[in-house]
């Protein structure tokens, strides 16, 4: 058709595209930057308990740990806050390409400092509290979630030596601590006052309870294989191929890693299992009257506990930050005399080991992004039913096959080797033909792969 | 027993594959390019160059050849549109059009107006993008100088119609979103029955009996 | 009104009122649902309608009969085609009005793009309601292609105003022939995507089946009609039972509910009606485009419309159910009474009486299969 | 069956408490004496020969020359395909007609509807509320003599209207432009329009 008075966009003018190049320089600092910025804080102040310098008193080298571990501590707060807002970013991104949207594309290069932004609007909001809230519970809840997700960060492993402390009963302390968190939304949806929040806080009583049975015997299948209910242990006691990992030697921990991964994300009220805020059921559940800066650190927690469910999955069936064809003595080797400051090459190997806990990380973070845009809610009754009727029974089965396992591997240690190598090929059948599938769904409908405009 | 096992693991069975179909769905999105455009500033045209000729926008009258037949007027559903007639006073055959107001915040867009239109005067642009803090900009005057009406020939095939838009788009171009209208005179306490004056009355005074016709007056009495 | 219905729900002071709505996410539009539960398990559920009264009924008596058309949009502003219909029809009977052929195509097919607008609107915000976002985009990323094509042929993407009295008002675009079947080739395999995405997702159907079943007794008591009639079981469609406009021509199927995966009735059966009726709106589509007679697009109507005195009533096959127009004469311009009978209107006084029982999450999951749209019920 | 065999049947069951069928200017109808209307109605539905299990719709009309609202029933069956139309008329001033209630379940909404706009009353209906309106809305706004009111709790719902406005402003700019060459009209400025229609926003 006929279009007399079509005239196209000005072209951008050098300005423009000076500052554009500006945005997308900030964005980098901050993308790149920030997260490096932290990581490279873990890397250097995790192991400063290893080290003792030579001619230094007891209370000195005393003050230089405790001052050592109040920064890190700092900084893996800091990492908390940080992945979760680029988790959120991260979030949009995919779920906005899968709704085929273009997603956050406005502040920063492609979208991606609009975490900060929200995070900086939702600080200047006003903090309301309802007139018949009950005060002192409303103030207080949000601090029971935040204090109960960044405690895990104390026994989550980054690398080999990269760990904040690594307690004797990590898991059991993880397992712990993060039942905090169901406390703070239990008194978010009471003090609220409200029926929407009441619901929401019932809600996440009722699952996040019921949850932790499940979670709690699928994570025995690991301490039982390793013999430890200390992370690193757990993690040094797996190989670092996949036919070595926890969750594809013996077919009950892969099981049991199923049903770990799906309570865990019960737990932190990840869609399918997102009830007790439901929207459009309970509007925004235990969250409704929450706003501003408290409303902030609900958002953050659930944010920052993909990542905390993804480490913790790790680290229990994936084989941590285990780097293919470094053995625990290449480490030892690297490190050098006991105490002093150790040599360039073992840092290098606690960065490249920490890259591949990140790298496996992410990919599980991913899938649970995944997993929420694509799978609807189910109901309450239904979540019950899968708790007790499913997932409890399974995990009670690879509990007591993995004690089973354990003195067949005993009597026979090829049957681990074996079954890693087996369940290692069926899952890259399982990813070729996935895979497949999903090329062939793109031509099903006349679409075709185009990555252009990501 | 064994109907239940096998009916649990269908259970089981069955949400799995599901879940797998569905999941390759949905990462197959991550794949295509997404649909949506970056309105206004990232399309590749502005967004009103890419509308089809039928679009509704806004009203645009070509004064040139109005014909004063007041047509649209009477089409209009929600009497958004007002025109008066009066005789010009040096010339008394020529008839001349002093108002042609039409209030673009009224109205619905729905074309009837265009559709009597004799010589194609009054046409539905593309242009939507006229976004106002005041209402009372929105009311587009197609006459602030009173133009003679076009007198049709004959057999007449084809109307000097000048292009679709040509006539709106600076205007629209020369608005400011924030700016303010016209001050209106506060309600005149002259009594309704004043009676009409002029041939734009019609128009004006059919308002009064349109659906939201009201009395205030007597309403007040009927409400505590 | 809350006092009243207070009155009604409070019995012993244990359960608790939940004001459903009036904002709520899923209710689409604005409805309120007075709620009485017990825990998670709801008592009685009684709505709230009216908050989007616009006394449509009372402008049509005050504008002329061609007037009124644009204002029919906005009875069902979802699926706006058929309201245009449905007061075209009627007012062709009162006129005793022959349409052309081609605009008796026209309508049918306009109209069944508008279905399949319609319904993709809904079976995506039933997916939305239950949970899952990404379907209802990818509904509404269809649905923009249709828009698209409408608004190519009529000038709107959402209030049409396309059919007159006497035929349509615009015959098809250059172009559009095509496009329109590029898009149904592309859409009867979104179909099947969006099956494999969302109606079979086991979630998703352990969400619905057996879920708020109304038995097809139930249903025509309470004058439930399309879809929602249908997924009870009810063979029953105006378009093959009382043909109207040029359905006679097309080969269709009516899909029917039958229990797809759990009650005969449930809202199951009311989604997935929906769903199978796209693909039976796009078949109907694909024949009118080939089958389109040449010709006008417009009878001749009388300049001044002004039917003798007597009344008319048209039946539509909405896409939320039958449409029936009421347009009465008293021999002047404007019509003495226009009363809309609406398909969402009846489906929502049958939730007062299916609703107990029901969990909270079931009631989300009872209006999203009655898919009613508050401009409707209201009008 | 076509209309007349099914008012012939009712007419064969009810006698003239059945009105005869209208003449068939487009859609035929009877007019039916309000208290059997009820019976009428659990005739028609229970009658297997008739079968009307669908209501389909139930509304009214005013007719104030006649002093009249007549309730308007259209019955249809899904079994036979056939459908009638029956009218209740009731006296303006106090409308009253039976419920059909027990009949159709469909018929609580509709009647509902039917008492919120024209103000029917319908003995023996369960739940005879407002559903539209506000429950202290007043008037019955379907009626033909209905005047709304200028706003609702305090509400305004009139805006100005600005092409009125703009005229009574060209009015006053003329005057004053031309004093000298028209004085009479400039002596009083003129105002002819009605002050600012009401208008619903």
């Amino acid at each position: 058709m006929s279009q007399p008075l079509a005239q196209p966009l000005a072209e951008p003018s050098p300005a423009s595209k000076r500052r554009a190049r500006g945005v997308l320089g900030l964005t980098l600092a901050v993308g790149v930057g920030l997260p490096g910025a932290l990581f490279g804080l873990i890397v250097a102040l995790s192991p400063l308990r290893t080290i003792v310098p030579a001619g230094w008193s007891d209370g000195e080298v005393f003050l230089l740990h405790a001052v050592g571990l109040v920064v890190l501590a700092v900084v893996l707060v800091t990492f908390g806050a940080v992945i979760s807002g680029m988790s959120v970013w991260w979030e949009m991104r995919v779920s906005s390409r899968m709704q085929s949207r273009v997603g956050y594309n406005r502040v920063g290069a492609g979208g991606f400092l609009q975490w900060i932004a929200d995070a900086v609007k939702l600080l200047l909001k006003e903090d309301l509290v309802p007139a018949e809230a009950d005060g002192v519970l409303f103030r207080a809840a949000p601090y029971f979630v935040i204090v109960g997700f960044a405690l895990t960060f104390v026994v989550l492993p980054f690398g080999q030596s990269l760990i904040a402390a690594d307690l004797d009963v990590g898991l059991f302390y993880v397992l712990s601590v993060t039942a905090l968190v169901v406390v703070g939304i239990l008194l978010a949806g009471w003090s609220s006052n409200s029926k929407w929040s009441l619901f929401g806080g019932m809600r996440s009583a009722a699952q996040v309870i019921s949850y932790e049975i499940p979670a709690g015997l699928a994570a025995m299948v690991p301490v039982l294989m390793a013999g430890s209910l200390s992370m690193q242990t757990i993690i040094q006691r797996q190989g670092a191929w996949p036919w070595q990992w926890n969750a594809l030697t013996n077919p009950f921990a892969l099981v049991a890693f199923f049903v770990f991964f799906i309570a865990q994300l019960a737990e932190g009220n990840r869609t399918p299992f997102d009830l007790p805020e439901a929207e459009s059921e309970l509007v925004a559940g235990y969250l409704s009257e929450y706003s501003s800066f408290r409303f902030a650190i609900y958002f953050l927690v659930e944010w920052g506990n993909l990542w905390v469910m993804s480490a913790v999955a790790v680290t229990l069936f994936l084989g941590g930050w285990q780097v293919p064809g470094v053995g625990l003595d290449v480490y030892e080797a690297a490190r050098g005399a006991a105490g002093s400051i150790p040599g360039l090459g073992w840092w290098g190997l606690q960065v490249l080991s920490m890259l591949v806990f990140v790298a496996k990380t992410l990919f599980l973070v991913n899938v649970i992004i995944w997993i929420r845009w694509t799978l609807p809610r189910i109901r309450v009754d239904q979540m019950m039913s899968l708790c007790w009727k499913y997932l409890v029974p399974f995990a009670f089965v690879c509990f007591v096959g993995t004690l089973f396992w354990q003195l067949l591997v005993t009597a026979r240690p090829w049957a681990a080797l074996a079954t890693g190598v087996a369940l290692t090929g069926a899952g890259l059948v399982a990813t070729f033909f996935f895979l497949r599938l999903t090329l062939r769904n793109v031509s099903a409908v006349g679409d075709r792969v185009d990555l252009t405009n990501w | 027993m064994a109907q239940n096992v096998r009916a649990y693991a269908a259970a089981v069975g069955t949400t799995v594959r599901s879940i797998w179909h569905g999941m390759s769905v949905t990462l197959s999105y991550l794949l295509r390019r997404p649909v949506t455009i970056q309105y206004p500033d990232r399309t590749p045209l502005p967004v009103r160059d890419t509308l089809p000729s039928r679009y509704r926008g806004f009203l645009e009258v070509d004064a040139a050849i109005c014909t004063g037949c007041q047509a649209c007027e009477r089409a209009c559903p929600i009497n958004c549109i007002a025109i008066t007639l009066e005789k010009d006073p040096t010339n008394p055959k020529q008839r001349l059009v002093t108002q042609f107001d039409i209030d673009e915040a009224k109205c619905m867009y729905c074309g009837l107006c265009v559709e009597p239109c004799p010589t194609g005067s009054i046409q539905h642009t593309r242009e939507f993008e006229a976004s106002s803090a005041d209402l009372r900009t929105l009311t587009f005057r197609w006459a602030e100088e009173p133009f003679p009406v076009y007198k049709v020939a004959k057999d007449a095939t084809y109307y000097p119609r000048v292009p679709l838009g040509s006539i709106l788009r600076p205007m629209l171009e020369a608005r400011r979103w924030d700016a303010r209208g016209p001050e209106f005179l506060p309600p005149a306490e002259t009594p309704a029955s004043a009676g009409p004056a002029g041939g734009g009355r019609a128009g004006a005074s059919r308002g009064t009996g349109g659906p939201a016709s009201s009395a205030p007056q007597q309403e007040s009495e009927k409400k505590p | 009104m809350e006092r009243l219905i207070l009155r009604r729900l409070q019995a012993d002071g244990e359960e608790m009122i939940l004001n459903f709505g009036p904002q709520h996410p899923s209710t689409h539009g604005v409805i309120n649902f007075m709620v009485e539960t017990d825990g998670e398990v709801i008592r009685k559920a009684i709505p709230d309608v009216g908050y989007l009264h616009r006394s449509i009924e009372k402008i049509g008596e005050q504008v002329g009969y061609p007037g009124f058309m644009p204002f029919t949009d906005r009875v069902d502003y979802v699926a706006a085609m058929f309201p245009n219909e449905g007061y075209a029809i009627a007012v062709e009977r009162l006129l005793k009005l022959e349409v052309p052929p081609r605009a008796q195509w026209l309508r049918a097919i306009s109209c069944e793009l508008c279905r399949i607008a319609s319904h993709l609107i809904s079976v995506g915000t039933m997916a939305m309601d239950i949970g899952a976002f990404t379907p209802m985009l990818h509904g509404v990323r269809e649905r923009e292609t249709l828009n698209d094509l409408m608004e190519a042929l009529c000038g709107a993407r959402l209030t049409y105003n396309y059919h007159r009295v006497g035929g349509v008002a615009f015959d098809l675009p250059e172009g559009w022939r095509d496009r329109t079947l590029r898009f149904l080739d592309h859409f009867d395999r979104f179909l099947v995507e969006f099956d494999r995405l969302i109606s079979f997702n086991e979630v998703f159907v352990k969400r619905l089946a057996g879920v708020a079943v109304i038995p097809a007794e139930l249903a025509t008591d309470y004058g439930l009609s399309g879809p929602n009639l249908r997924g009870s079981g009810v063979d029953w469609d105006l378009r093959r039972d009382l043909p109207y406009a040029a359905y006679p021509n097309f080969r269709f199927q009516i899909p029917v509910g039958k229990g797809f995966v759990g009650t005969v009735g449930d809202a199951f059966d009311r989604y997935y009606v929906r769903c199978l009726e796209m693909g039976e709106s796009s078949k109907i589509v694909r024949q009118a485009l080939e089958t389109l007679p040449e010709g006008e697009f417009m009878a001749k109507v009388p300049r001044r419309i002004k039917p003798e005195a007597g009344e008319a009533l048209s039946r539509v096959e909405s896409a939320r159910g039958e449409m029936a127009y009421y347009v009465v004469s008293d021999g002047t311009e404007k019509a003495a009474r226009v009363r809309v009978r609406t398909g969402s209107f009846t489906a929502m006084g049958i939730v007062d009486a299916i609703s107990p029982g029901l969990m909270v999450a079931d009631l989300v999951a009872l209006i999203a299969s009655l898919d009613v749209v508050a401009p409707e019920i209201d009008r | 069956m076509t209309v007349q065999e099914v008012h012939e049947r009712l007419l064969a069951r009810f006698g003239d408490e059945v009105g005869p069928l209208g003449e068939p200017k487009v859609d035929p109808f009877c007019v039916v004496r309000a208290a059997r209307i009820v019976d009428v109605c659990r005739f028609a539905k229970e009658d297997p020969a008739l079968a009307m299990d669908f209501l389909e719709d139930l509304t009214a009309l005013d007719w104030p020359k006649r002093n009249v609202i007549e309730v308007v029933y259209h019955l249809f069956s899904y079994r036979h395909r056939h459908a009638i139309v029956l009218k209740v008329e009731a006296d303006r001033a106090a409308p009253r007609v039976p419920t059909v209630e027990g009949v159709w379940r469909a018929a609580t909404w509709f009647e509902r509807e039917v008492y919120d706009l024209f103000g029917v009353e319908f003995a023996g209906h369960s739940d005879l509320r407002r559903i539209l309106l506000p429950d202290d809305w007043i008037g019955h706004p379907l009626r033909k003599d209905y005047q709304e009111a200028g706003g609702y709790r305090g509400f305004d719902n009139v805006r100005e209207n600005p092409l009125v406005e703009l005229r009574r402003l060209d009015e006053r700019a003329r005057a004053a432009a031309a004093p000298a060459t028209v004085p009479a009209p400039a002596a009083t400025p003129p105002a002819p329009v009605p002050p600012a229609t009401g208008e619903k926003a």
